[in-house]
């Protein structure tokens, strides 16, 4: 990518040499499709189980409980929904939060359509939901409670386990978007009582366009998507063997070197952060201080206007992103940066870098020299900005 | 997707063919499934003499016939009876999930066969029903 | 592949190498999310824009009625469930064939669960509906004719023309799966009067796990996966861009190329058939003689099993496929075979082989070699084979 500098690793990340290497040969040699009978597919076979297992391991399942599906989407689409039609019977409500990814949000909404009910729980100003509030929520037709594990935007991680906890207590199911938080964050499903997970290959260095969903033993899932007999006829369509490959692949190495990256990672988040808020006045960290990825760092700036900044430091070669509603594709600021309960404005002067392996100390450094001029060039131009001077 | 021990069976079929004015032939299966099996036993003083096979069926299906022949080859009628399909199945190594049943239509055809032996000399074999018209189904995986 | 000779080409196809290199750059280097707003991303979003126009051209659609999906499997459930959710309020029912790929028949007895009604339409014994049939099937309340464009087995085309000006005269929508016939046959959607139509990469020398489906302009269609603003609202999830750029590559190069690669499929296809049909004795060929896929070959041998016929050709290093139920991974063998009316015993004694473009003629000419002793082995093995010789 040029000479670019790049801190969107939460929007996506580019594919490991080493996985793309592995994926290689299922496109021209092994090629085969895994329901073929014929010898040379068992590679294509084989290729499948060895990559679930390396998923499943990751978090602590078995291999049998580890579905593919196109990505994180389809997984967050497929456990919502899967779990909507399969329990009806049970009951029609679902708990959700106000700052889910939109593809939990747009499915709870579509379900809402369908008749059911759905409780979107409130978070504090870190981004976090309350577990007594949770507990409230639950009423005899609850069926489902869906809660991310930690958020896209500012990185809060929710209590995982205390959810886990409440869930099981009350025998509902609980399935969490763990988009963001796998590569990075110990998973455990068992001891934490998570009865589907989403997960999705292209945020952990893996290929684009492949994902999964952990689905707990012995809960009532049924396709979603119909057809053929694979993914012991859960998930029809032919298996996207090279990408399946690659996600095993991205996974594995993700969690064999864990620990080693984070550290990389929070010390130059919390340079950066505490810089950024030290140089540049009327800033305020978005998103949990310590219950936090360990790649994030979402900052807003009074007074400017988030497109603008991306814009401006895109000319000095830094790729970021904003939770303005001029990047959004909608007319409002991010959903999460109102729901912590930031003032339009505010939401609008979002910054989010998100870091990732590429990134070093000297990029940090370049990102810290540029980032203070820009904000006050575009503050000068700020009308909010004139009126607030004036003011005070 | 099969063992070496189902490939050899396979590729190289023991005891492939008819037997003429054979004591005992049993067919089992259903062609509705695909699967049809006939095995011819000679038997001599309660001894399983000869054995010979014929399948209609898959590549499971033909191997655990081969091998099932070879188990019951020699064995006293009572032994011969003994032979089921995990006994086909250990033989072989095992077989894939989806076609354990192939295996039953071994042990099948033999319990055929000697039914066949039984009445054609008005004897009783201790143990042995007569066989049944359909005798398996493919199961369907549940998805729980 | 090793040395094997692949001939199972509607099971799969090798990605071609040009496709492969032209989908490289997009894993490692212009890996930005199409989404968002530095330049960077911009290679990404102006390479979707190509591979969709690449995508429109070959079936003379526009360019924004290409929504790509995870694959044919997903198109077909997005039209059929699409029509369905979004129509209901004219009516709630279906037409379609009872030799319909799974993708569409499970869709199809899924929407029949949730209240619908399907109509499956015969097939004569060369696989093709009746249009006299299809005109007495619309009623009042049809809102949607879900027909194949060619058999995935037998390899029939059907009247797609004949039914498209049906489905406009009598103002019901109509879908096709033509994801067997795209890369070899001529598609003009605009000319068929097609509304819908799904596609698959991976039969065409592109990758697995991408897909689209072409949505006429007009169409009332909602997204069937939820969430982000992907694909005009229409498809949520990160956009696969290393896949579709692969798909638009290779849906060029197969159109490109269309013609020639067909003379010389059909020259191998021919020869395969009388051959086969002349040395092989109570053999058949399944499947329409002339409006047939350019590279099908579908014969029944009586008295022998599909599975053991595939696992001899395999030692012998040949690739191919049957409809047999041992084949199937479900109870009865191919319910295609079944509707054109081959008894069960037949059905399961047939072979597919499908051409493709490293087939040469002394692969075909091999196969023509070792055949015949193969099916002679496996008749001599057959307790089916000895009742019919001694009663004859
Ligand atoms: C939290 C979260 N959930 C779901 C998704 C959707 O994943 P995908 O784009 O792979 O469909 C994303 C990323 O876009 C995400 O960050
Ligand atoms: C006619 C037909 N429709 C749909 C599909 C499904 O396509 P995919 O496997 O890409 O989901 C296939 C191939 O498997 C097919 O042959
Ligand atoms: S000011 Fe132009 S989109 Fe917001
Ligand atoms: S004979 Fe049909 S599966 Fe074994």
């Amino acid at each position: 990518m040029d000479q670019a500098i790049y801190f969107d690793y939460a929007a996506t990340t580019p594919t490991k040499k080493e996985v793309v290497d592995e994926m290689l040969p299922y496109f021209t040699t092994n090629f085969g499709n895994p329901s073929s009978v014929y010898s040379i597919a068992n590679k294509s076979r084989e290729a499948v189980l060895t990559a679930r297992e390396q998923i499943a391991k990751a978090i602590h399942a078995k291999d049998d409980e580890i579905f593919f599906t196109s990505g994180g989407t389809e997984a967050d689409n497929w456990a919502i929904k899967g779990v909507a039609e399969n329990y009806q019977s049970k009951g029609k409500h679902i708990i959700t939060s106000k700052i889910e990814h939109h593809a939990v949000l747009h499915t709870c909404e579509y379900l809402e359509k369908q008749g059911y009910e759905v409780t979107y729980l409130e978070v504090d100003e870190d981004g976090l939901i309350s577990v007594e509030a949770l507990k409230n929520a639950i009423r005899e037709d609850t069926i489902l409670i869906t809660i991310m594990y930690a958020n896209n935007e500012i990185g809060t991680i929710q209590p995982i386990k205390e959810i886990g906890q409440i869930a099981k207590e009350n025998g509902v199911l609980f399935h969490t978007d763990a988009v963001q938080a796998i590569g990075t964050e110990a998973i455990d499903v068992k001891e934490y009582n998570i009865d589907l997970l989403s997960m999705s290959a292209h945020k952990l260095y893996g290929p684009k366009g492949i994902g999964a969903l952990y689905i707990k033993k012995g809960t009532k899932m049924k396709a979603y998507i119909h057809g053929g007999t694979q993914e012991r006829r859960r998930r029809a369509g032919t298996e996207n063997v090279p990408a399946i490959v690659g996600f095993g692949k991205a996974i594995k190495l993700a969690y064999n070197n864990r620990e080693d990256n984070n550290k990389k990672l929070i010390t130059l988040r919390d340079k950066l952060i505490s810089e950024i808020l030290d140089k540049v006045p009327y800033s305020r960290l978005n998103g949990h201080q310590t219950k936090r990825l360990a790649n994030n760092v979402n900052i807003s700036f009074e007074f400017i206007e988030g497109e603008s900044l991306l814009i401006m430091l895109d000319m000095k070669g830094i790729c970021a992103s904003s939770g303005s509603a001029c990047t959004s594709g909608s007319l409002d600021p991010s959903h999460v940066l109102m729901a912590i309960g930031l003032p339009h404005e505010k939401a609008h002067g979002s910054l989010r870098i998100t870091l990732g392996d590429r990134n070093t100390e000297e990029d940090v450094d370049y990102l810290l020299e540029v980032l203070p001029d820009i904000v006050k060039r575009l503050r000068d131009m700020s009308p909010l900005y004139e009126d607030f001077i004036k003011k005070s | 997707m099969y063992t070496e021990k189902v490939m050899d069976h396979f590729s190289n079929p023991r005891n492939m063919g008819e037997l003429e004015n054979a004591s005992g032939v049993g067919t089992v299966g259903n062609a509705k499934c695909g699967d049809i099996m006939r095995i011819f036993l000679d038997i001599d003083n309660n001894i399983v003499k000869d054995v010979r096979f014929k399948t209609f069926g898959c590549g499971a299906a033909v191997a655990t016939s081969s091998i099932a022949t070879e188990l019951v080859k020699g064995k006293t009628v009572e032994d011969a009876l003994k032979v089921t399909n995990k006994a086909v199945m250990d033989a072989l190594d095992g077989l894939p999930k989806a076609k354990v049943h192939c295996s039953l239509l071994a042990e099948e055809a033999i319990h055929a066969a000697l039914w066949d032996y039984a009445q054609k000399n008005n004897i009783e074999i201790e143990g042995l029903e007569p066989p049944k018209e359909d005798i398996h189904e493919h199961e369907e995986e549940d998805d729980e």
